[in-house]
Order: structure tokens, then sequence, then C-alpha cells
């Protein structure tokens, strides 16, 4: 085993993985993070996007030991108690999310986005959300979701 | 359970330097996108695992008229990168169409090239540019040109403690004309079905020095010399475009797999071809 | 060379199972507060099962739908139900549902017509109240009503229900039956652009018109919508489990080799809603969420047919069936 | 009048997805939970002539392997004809023969090399349109055509369909190919199942039809009591699990799922989690990989559908047959379901006074295919909706015209003869094509459900 420190949430976390533990069962197995999803552990799906230093990764083909010293937010690190983020805010009022199980990587690739691009076109929405595979909605009503936040997080 | 050894390698001597030391059980990690997928399918058990992120073998900066890119350079930091907007615009065209944005802000240019895959996408627009490779070996460095690299289906002449540490892409020519496409079973999220890149540079209105690359549709990436050679000294004219695709097209070697037929991606190959010459002349 | 087509197709659907005999129950229980739990059997799948019994039941007893809590989760607690298929829950666990909010509501009105002084069949359950009907002053809150009913007189403001289709007689010789509870109709409209040389296609719009009853929650059934034109997509472009049909050579093992449209495979998709209303399901409803994924396909491939003249027989269209097609025809 | 039906709610469950809160099965923790991996046939059809778990069972960190013989009832499914672990007859690729329960996946995957298996390899059939055939490979031994009424196929018999073809001006054929189609929801197959003292055992399930495998999982547990079978089941794992196995004793939790599009309506899991949690005395989880939920999980099979029409030159189409054949892989399944619903609706929106459907249910030594959004309707609106352009462009019509013009209205009767009340399709198509920007021509535009057909 080899020990690991890193940031999860703003908090500091040292634990112990093996060579080919992968960040995704670092957060759910080790820590309990349920929001990152076990999809597909191929890279192919999304539905364990995390953010690494603010950069949106595939937590399930991202080595745990090469995360040592980063900091990863997932969707319970942008939850603020009675206090949700403008994204969480338009999937749910935007009917977003049916199934639920792509919706914490959408929102996290959604955030990726509007963290470098405010106002982005639904062309460049489409574009962000390439890599994050939803079954249930046909997409229209999360890039929606995803403009009504840009907007809101403008005013 | 037996844990083998996690090494952070502070520069790429250090890390061909353990892969010298360790052997076969041992394997270098970048962006992991593809080993650690290999990994998860259990394809591979690793003993030692060389991390290379911290080896300072990213970054992007220019020598004389040519960009080297550090081997571990994520893909997004390429595409987002001033510097090779202005003088590879074509790779930075690939790389917008690989995989995802979050698989291309871990995976990095050395690892899509190592792991020589056919359909590296990556290898077209380096082909026709002309790109070299510095290896990094554990009794020293060498030069190869990228046209040389690859030797089969995941297969390249990079030896046992060698490992790429950085890419020298010669600048495009400022009269260049050239394009890129992809044909995938779906517009993102795909591996290549066919790619090809072409690279014109112009002189006098005639095309001197040209370049086709094809990705998947032979043992590795393919540069169609021969379809090249029949545009050089000529206008891009309907003949010569259909005479250069048709040898592109007989230049190639595919097979059948999930992704597409031998069948469909020769076919293809002369039909993208022939779409990017007459758009490069329009 | 580009060429555009356009093409429709239509389609209809049953709700709940073919041959019926299938079943759902529903309990609905009013709170002394005045806010309900209605339990049901059935999953939410992603489909929106405990959204539109959360809406059964507040519409039912009057109260917000903030009001309501739903109950789906095991089968500790939960009444019967068959399940989450047949596009069935709504129709069926909706009409359970509204039995069983009815039969609360019932209970509720015993109560408030000894308090208000009136008989039953006066009353009615509107804007969190219980009222007589016509006469706004004579009127409780649903809160004291409930109240009252539960501790003043001990009673247990529980509302059963179960619907349960009979099984279909049916003549094996000729398959004569009446097999289902009502038919839901839909149609879809595609434009497509055909690459003739490399054999891709581009899906440019989508339209899709839809017969449902009665829309419960049109933003859920634009969702439903597009997600099952999404899935019609893909197994009309990209989607093979057997792309060497019928061996199992080459069979996609990820999600990457099984290709399901990702946002930049899919257009924009615009519906339109029509509500003609079933004779017994819940408010008129039907249920959709089946056949959501039946006309795109086969609209593209006529739109396919359109722009290039070609028949695709066998799904799914990939620029190699298409330019085999071509070649077939040019020869 | 209605203050909430017909509103656009909020999703009930929304704000726990949006935030992450949702459990899904994969994310219950209960501590102690041993990881299960299957031993799956590598062979489409064989024989199983040894197969040894002996040292597998050893092995430390291994805390149960079973085989067919742990299975107190081996046969599940609506038919049942479908074994939980392989007995002796192997019938797909990837069926599950063993399952082992350890305390981490490696040391599972493991302990499945170390099981010894060998397979007599049998002449597979992969195709339907093969295994329909005289002297084709078994693939059960109920035969390769699911039987209805004594036919190796199910009909509709509506008018007189031969007469109708005597009477046509224009037949119009044709046959299609709907593939194999996965139902891939984001969440794959995944159980957990805790035993309780008692003895009682609670299974978190991905299941759409809690009730359904409820049922099924007490029949696999359900043994007669004095049974030879249950006895020798006791002894040899330990079991204290009592007789005549009820609802009681088990509660299926679930209810919120990660999508399903009928990919959960068939016990996948569920049985073999249970199974292990009984024989350990620990929580068991089997989460599937995305490979096996491809490669094994249930799928729309695929169909072959021809149709041949008998057509007036005005466009109506009076006589239409139909030949379906249903690819349904190894297992009965829901197939012969999907099947009946084919028949009943297959022939489309659309009133034809001469139908004859056949369709057949064919077993091949592909994995068991099941229920899919759609059902049987998918595949056969594919094959009709091209039909209907192939007659437009036949008799130089427009494709909207030949719809409108054969399209239900009320009165009207099915090919099974229900009388239809609540009907559409001509709205529908009109409400279609002014969203589309089309404009009808007004003959079409005037036309409703409610006229009778001139």
């Amino acid at each position: 085993m080899h020990t690991l420190e890193l940031t999860v949430n703003g908090q500091t976390c040292r634990v112990e993985v093996g060579l080919k533990t992968t960040l995704l069962e670092l957060l759910r197995d080790k820590l309990h993070i349920t929001s990152p999803k076990v999809g597909c552990n191929t890279g192919d799906c999304g539905t364990c996007s995390v953010l690494l230093d603010g950069v949106l990764v595939r937590s399930c083909i991202t080595n745990a030991l090469s995360v040592q010293g980063k900091s990863v937010t997932t969707l319970e690190g942008i939850t603020e108690p009675g206090d949700i983020h403008p994204l969480q805010k338009a999937f749910h009022e935007h009917y977003g999310s049916q199934c639920g199980f792509c919706t914490p990587g959408m929102i996290l690739a959604s955030k990726a986005l509007l963290d470098v691009n405010p106002s982005p076109t639904r062309d460049e929405v489409k574009e962000a959300l390439s890599g994050n595979l939803c079954r249930c909605t046909g997409y229209v009503k999360i890039i929606d979701s995803v403009l009504a936040a840009a907007d809101e997080m403008k005013s | 359970m037996a844990e083998g050894e996690f090494y952070r390698a502070a520069n790429p001597q250090e890390a061909a330097g353990l892969l010298a030391q360790h052997g076969g059980g041992a394997r270098v990690l970048a962006g992991g996108t593809d080993l650690m997928v290999a990994i998860n399918k259990r394809k591979f058990k690793p003993q030692v695992l060389i991390y290379l992120g911290d080896a300072g073998m990213s970054g992007i900066s220019q020598e004389g008229d040519a960009l080297l890119i550090g081997a571990a350079t994520p893909l997004n930091e390429i595409l987002a990168s001033p510097l090779v907007a202005d003088k590879a615009p074509l790779l930075a065209a690939a790389i917008k169409q690989m995989a995802s944005p979050a698989i291309r802000n871990a995976g990095t240019i050395g690892g899509n090239l190592a792991n020589a895959s056919p359909a590296a996408d990556t290898a077209t627009p380096l082909l026709v540019l002309g790109a070299s490779l510095k290896l990094v070996g554990a009794k020293g460095e060498r030069e190869v040109p990228l046209a040389e690299f690859f030797t089969g289906p995941g297969q390249s002449v990079l030896g046992a403690d060698e490992i790429i540490a950085q890419v020298k892409v010669p600048a495009q020519a400022a009269k260049a004309k050239w394009a890129y496409r992809k044909v995938g079973k779906r517009k993102a999220q795909s591996l290549s079905v066919v790619s090809v890149a072409v690279y014109c540079p112009l002189s006098g209105g005639k095309v001197s020095g040209a370049a086709i690359a094809l990705g998947a549709v032979a043992p590795t990436p393919l540069l169609a010399t021969e379809a090249a050679g029949l545009l050089n000294g000529k206008a891009l004219d309907e003949a010569t475009i259909a005479a250069a695709a048709k040898a592109a097209a007989g230049a190639t070697s595919p097979i059948d797999d999930a992704r597409g037929t031998a069948w469909y991606r020769k076919r293809a190959s002369e039909a993208v071809v022939k779409q990017l010459l007459t758009e490069l002349a329009g | 060379m580009k060429k555009q087509g356009k093409g429709i197709a239509a389609g209809f659907y049953p709700s709940g199972m073919s041959g019926g005999g299938d079943s759902s129950q529903a309990m609905v229980k009013v709170q002394p507060d005045g806010s309900a739990v209605v339990t049901v059997g059935s999953c939410d799948i992603g489909q929106g099962c405990k959204t539109i019994m959360a809406q059964i039941t507040a519409e039912v007893l009057g109260i917000d739908y903030e009001a309501v809590k739903v109950v789906n989760d095991d089968t500790d607690n939960c009444p019967l139900s068959f399940g989450t298929f047949a596009s069935r829950v709504t129709y069926v666990d909706g009409l359970a549902t509204k039995m069983a909010a009815e039969d609360a509501r019932r209970i509720l009105f015993e109560v408030a017509a000894v308090m208000l002084e009136c008989s039953e069949d006066e009353l009615e359950a509107a804007d969190s109240q219980i009222r007589v009907q016509g006469n706004p002053d004579k009127a409780l809150s649903i809160g004291e009503v409930a109240g009252a009913g539960t501790f003043g007189m001990r009673k247990f403001i529980l509302g059963l229900g179960h619907y349960m289709r009979d099984l279909a007689a049916m003549d094996p010789e000729t398959c004569e039956c009446d097999p289902f509870c009502t038919l839901a109709w839909a149609a879809s409209y595609a434009e497509v652009e055909v690459d003739t040389e490399t054999g891709e296609v581009d899906i440019l719009r989508l339209v899709n018109s839809y017969d449902v009853g009665k829309a419960m929650n049109p933003t859920h059934l634009e969702g439903q919508i597009d997600g099952g034109a999404t899935m019609g997509v893909g197994a009309a472009m990209s989607e093979d489990l057997h792309p060497f049909f019928p061996s199992l050579e080459f069979q996609p093992d990820n999600l990457g080799d099984y290709a399901i449209p990702t946002t930049m495979d899919v257009p924009d998709m615009e519906s339109v809603i029509y509500e003609c209303p079933s004779t017994n399901g819940p408010y008129g409803a039907k249920g959709i969420g089946e056949m959501t994924a039946n006309t795109p396909g086969p609209a593209i491939v006529n739109a396919i047919h359109d722009a290039v003249g070609i028949w695709i027989t066998n799904l799914p269209a990939t620029p190699e069936k298409v330019l085999r097609a071509l070649d077939a025809k040019g020869a | 009048m209605s203050k909430v039906i017909g509103q656009r709610v909020t999703r009930y469950d929304g704000m726990a997805h949006v935030t992450g809160e949702t459990k899904f099965v994969d994310d219950q923790v209960v501590p102690g939970t041993l990881t299960v991996k299957a031993l799956r046939s590598p062979v489409s059809k064989g024989k199983v002539k040894n197969l040894d778990i002996s040292a597998a069972e050893k092995m430390p960190g291994v805390a149960g392997v079973i085989t067919a013989a742990d299975v107190p009832c081996n046969a599940f499914g609506l038919v049942p004809d479908q074994p939980v672990l392989v007995n002796e007859d192997i019938r797909y690729r990837g069926e599950v023969i063993a399952a082992v329960a350890a305390v981490d996946e490696d040391t599972a995957m493991e302990a499945l090399e170390k099981i010894g298996l060998d397979i007599e390899e049998q002449q597979a059939v992969l195709d339907p349109l093969e295994a329909m055939k005289e002297g084709a490979p078994q693939v059960r031994p109920e035969g390769n055509l699911q039987i209805w009424d004594g036919h190796g196929y199910r009909q509709v018999n509506l008018g007189d369909v031969d007469q109708s073809f005597d009477q046509a001006d224009e037949i119009v054929e044709s046959t299609h190919l709907h593939p194999s189609v996965e139902h891939a929801p984001m969440e794959p197959i995944c159980s957990l199942a805790v035993p309780h003292a008692g003895p009682k055992l609670t299974v978190y399930t991905v299941s759409q039809a809690l009730y359904f495998h409820l049922g099924m999982l007490c029949g696999i547990l359900q043994m007669e009591p004095g049974d030879v079978h249950c006895k020798q089941w006791k002894a040899k794992t330990g079991s204290s699990w009592r007789h005549n196995t009820g609802y009681a004793d088990l509660n299926y939790v679930g209810g919120t799922v990660g999508g399903g599009f009928g990919g959960k309506n068939d016990i996948m899991a569920d049985h073999v989690a249970a199974l292990l949690a009984l024989k350990t005395g620990r929580p068991c989880k089997w989460r599937w990989t995305r490979a096996e939920d491809l490669l094994y999980s249930t799928f729309r099979g695929a169909w072959h559908i021809t149709i041949k029409d008998a057509v007036t030159k005005d466009g109506r189409i009076i006589g239409r047959q139909m030949t379906s054949i249903r690819d349904a892989g190894s297992y009965a399944s829901l197939n012969p379901y999907v099947v009946e619903k084919h028949c009943y609706l297959g022939a489309g929106p659309y009133f034809i006074p001469n139908v004859r459907v056949r369709g057949y249910c064919v077993y091949t030594n592909k994995p068991p295919a099941s229920s899919m959004r759609g059902f049987g309707i998918t595949p056969a609106a594919f094959a009709t909706e091209v039909q209907l352009d192939k007659i437009a462009d036949r008799l130089g019509m427009d494709p909207w015209e030949v719809r409108l013009t054969n399209a239900f209205r009320k009165g009207e009767y099915t090919p099974t003869k229900r009388v239809l009340n609540s009907v559409a399709m001509i709205e529908v198509l009109q409400n279609l094509a002014a969203k589309a920007g089309v404009e009808l021509p007004g003959h079409l535009k005037a036309m409703a459900s409610t006229q009778e057909r001139g």
C-alpha cells in the first residue's frame, strides 16, 4: 500500500491506496463519496467525472497515486447546505435530470465549461458535454439547463 | 497481495533509468487514459508504475521554426495553445476531434503516440508535418522521425527502457493549405474508422512537398507517399485529385473490426482524401 | 456530394401489458397536518413515476404538490405492482393512485361533513381546504380536518386503490382479442443530409408529434419524447450489438464501440403534444414511454431515400450500408 | 380546472439527483460486503464435463463459491427454462457456470482462475433462419421454436388476405432486418444481498419490477419440505434457510433505477448475490462490468420482417401479410410476450381489413434476448413505415397522403378486432406537418379521426 495525500472537497485526506487503485475507487470505496458513479470503468461514459485542480477528468481511469497533493471536487463539493449551485438549480428546474445516474458527471462537466466560458453558445455546450453519455434525456433539456444556469450566473 | 512500486520520475532520464532497472513489469504513467483502461480491464497487471506528471515533460515552446511539445503535455493544452494555433493548426484541428474534453484533459500527446495504435489521431497530422520524436533511454537519447517510429499495431521502435520525451513539429509553411477529417461511428467520443490529414505547401500556384497521412486503415498510421507525390508540381485540379485519392486508397491495407470493415475503410479513404483535396482546391 | 432529404413515419402504442392481467395497487395516507404520503410498488427508472403519482395525489386531495411524499422503495412497505414496463405506470399505477387518493378524500369528507354540518356530497377538496361547493365561507383547512379526524374521531385516513385489467380472452386461430387498455399515437419528421461519397448521414432536424391522452406534466413528456427519439436515432444510425449478425464476432464490449448517441449526434429536437383523452386512464392519460423510440428511425430511413433514392432495409444505416446501396442502385 | 395535473411541476426526485444524494444500488454501503465475480462460459454451446471448485474455495479471502448444486430450484423465468447456474448444458457464450464471493475483486478474480473447468464444445446455432430448419442443432430441449397452441408461431388472421392480393392493383413486398440493440442504461446491472438473522434476506436491486423479481427469487430459493434436494442443499451449504421461502423472508429494495429501458425486467444478478449471501452469511455485491453488461445482459433481439401488401391505386392498403422472425437467444425470458405484442399491433396504425401475421420466436445460442422499450413494435414500426414509403413511391403518391389515407379512424378495428375509440393518428400527423412547416393539401388538412371513412 502507498500513502497518498490529497484535498477532497476542501478537506485534506490521507489514505492508503494500491498501485492500480483509481481515483474513483478511492472516492467511492475509501471515502464513501458516491456521487461519482461506476458506469464503465473505461473512460467512455463520463458518469465518474470529477474536477482535478478545477479540470474535468474521468476518475475511473485516473490513477489515485497520480493525484498526490492535488485537489479533487465532486458534486458533493459544490453543494453548500441550503445553497445549491446555479447549475444544480437549473438542472432541477429544467429537467436536466431523468434517472439521475449521469447527472453528477453532467453538472461537473458543465461547471468545468462555465468556469472558463461563462457565456457559451448552444454548440459550445454540446461540445463540452460530448463525452458525458446520457441514455434518458436526449440531451435537449440538459443543454437548456446549462444555458439557463449561465444566464442566472451572469445576472 | 504484493503491491508494486510507484515512482515519480523527476525527469525523463530518471524515468528511463527506472524502466531499465525494473524490466518488463514496469510501465510509465502519464494521463493514464490508455494504461488505466488496460489495467481496469485486467489486460495488464502493473508491478511498477513510473509517473511522468512531475518529470518536467509538459509544455510547448518554440525552437527556430519548430515547435517543441513535451510528451506529457495534455492534449487540451495543445489545443488551447496560441503557439500551436499559429504554427501547426493542423495538429490542433485533429486534436479537437479526439475523444472528449475530459479525456483530452488527461491524455497526452506522447501517450497517444507511444501506444502505436493504427488509429492514433495525433499521428496523421504529425506525419504530414514531418514531426520527429526525442526518445530518452537509459543509455542516452536519440531523435527518430515519426515516419520511422511505428512498426505495427501496438508496436514501435521504442526500446524497453525508452520513453518519448518530446515531439518536435516543424511549423507549417505560411503558404500551405491543409485539412483534417475523421470518420467515426458517431460525432464525438469515437475512435477513428478512417482519419485523413493532408498538407499541401504551395509554390507559384503549384503544390510542392505535399503529404497525406491516413489513420486506422493499415497496421500503422500511414504516410501515403506515392499519393502525395502525384500532387507535387501540379495544380489541384480534378484529375490530379482523383489520381492522388486513388493512390492513397491503394496504399491502405485495412481490416474488419468492431468499428468498420476493410471494404468501407478503403472506400472512405479514397472519398475523404478526394473531399479534403477538393476543399483545398476550392 | 451532399444531398438532403426529408421523411416521416407514424406509429401507435398501447398502455399496459398486452393481454391484460397486470395489477397495481396504491395507498394514500393523509397525515394529521394535511400532507399526504402515496405509496406504490412501481419503480422510477427515470421516467418520472414518483412525480406523476405525487401530482395525482395532490390533485385529488386539493393540496400542494410539495405537500405529497412518495414512497416506492421496497416490497415490505409498498403495495403490489407488476413493475415499470409496458408503458403502464402512468395509466395503471395512476388509476390505482387516483382511486386511493379518492378513497382518502372520502374519509376526509366524512370528517368534514360532521365539522361543517353538511352532507359529504356537498364537499370539495381544493386549495388545501375541504369546503362546501359554491360556499367558500364554509371551509376548513385540510390540516384541521385531518387533525380532527385522526385525533378527535380516531380515524386512520388511509385510502386504498387497486387497478387491474382482466386477462383478455383470445381466439388461438385468429388472435381475436381486446389486448390493451388504450392506444397513444405518434409521428416523426426527419431531415437528413447524405454524403454520397463517404455514406455518412447527418440528421439536420427531428420533429416529433404525439397524442398523449392528457399531458400530466408537459415537461416530463418532452423529456421522454427527446430521450426516446435519441434512442431511436441510435438504433437507426450507430448501435449494433452484433455488427456481423448473426455472428458474435467483433461484438462491442465498451461504450466507445457500442456507440449510443452523444450530444453531437442529435439535433435540437422539437415536439408537439396533442390530447385525445383515453376513455379510462387517469385524467384521460396514456402511456408513451416506450413508443418514443419507434418512429424517428424509420423517418430517418425514409429521409435517406428521399435524399438519394436508396432503401436501407437493414439497420443501423451505417455509412457502409449507404454506400453499398448507392453502388447497387448505380449498377 | 386542474391545479396540479397538466402543470410543469419540478421532478419529484430532481433535487436529490442534482445534489448527488440519490442512492443507487452500488451506492449502498454495507460494511463487510463481499465482491462477487462469475465464471462465464467461453463457448456458445457445450457440456460441462468437469467443474472443480475445491482450489478456489480454499483460497484465503474467498468466502464462498457456488455452482448449480447450490441452487435449490435451478430454473427461473416466466416459462421457466433458464438455470441460475449452468447444470451441464451451456447454451450461450457468457452463461454463468459458477460464482465466487471474496474479500475483494482481485481475490475473486484469482479464485475464478483456480476453478477447474472442462467443456466439450458443441456445434452452436447463431442464425435464427438456420435454427428454424429441420435438423438444426437444438438450443433447448423444448426445441428451437416457441410453440403457441400447437403452432410454431403466434398468428393473427383477419379477413381474407389471399383474396385481397387478387383484388390489388399493386403488390408491394419488402424484407427488413432490425438489429440487436442493447439497452445501455448508464447504471450497469448491480445487486447487493444482505443476510439477516431469522433467516431473512434484503436484496438491493436495479430491478424495474420489484414484485416480479421478489416472486421469482422466492421460486429459486424455494424447496418442498422433505425434498431430498433440499436436505442435500442444506447439508452442503450449511444454510439455515427455511423451507418454502416466501415474501416474508425477502425484502426487495430499489425503486430508483439508473435507467432501465426494459433491460432490468429480468433477474440478472439478484439470484447469484442472494445465494452467495446465504452461503457465506455475509453481504454480497455483484456489479457487472460494462463489458458483461453489453455482452451478456438481455437485449432487443434482432428481427427479420417480411411484408407483402395488397394496395389499390388510390393508396388504400387492403391486405397485409407479415412474417416476423425474432432471434430470441437461448431462453424464453420475455421473448414470447414480445412476439405476441408484435403480432397484435405490428401491422401499424392503419385500418387494413385483411391481415395475416405469423410471428416466430426462434431460439439461438446467444444470450437470452428480452424486453426493450417498444417491445415488438419498434422493429415493426421500422419495417412497416419504410414499407409505407415504398408504397407511396410505387404509386407516385405523397408519403403524407398514403399515411393519412390509411390511418385508423374512430370505430375501426385492429387486426385482433379490437374496436378503437380514442384515435388521433390523423391529428398527430397534421400537427407534425404544421410543426415541421409542411403545407398539407386541403383535403388532407380537412381529414379527422372522427369522420367515418368515405
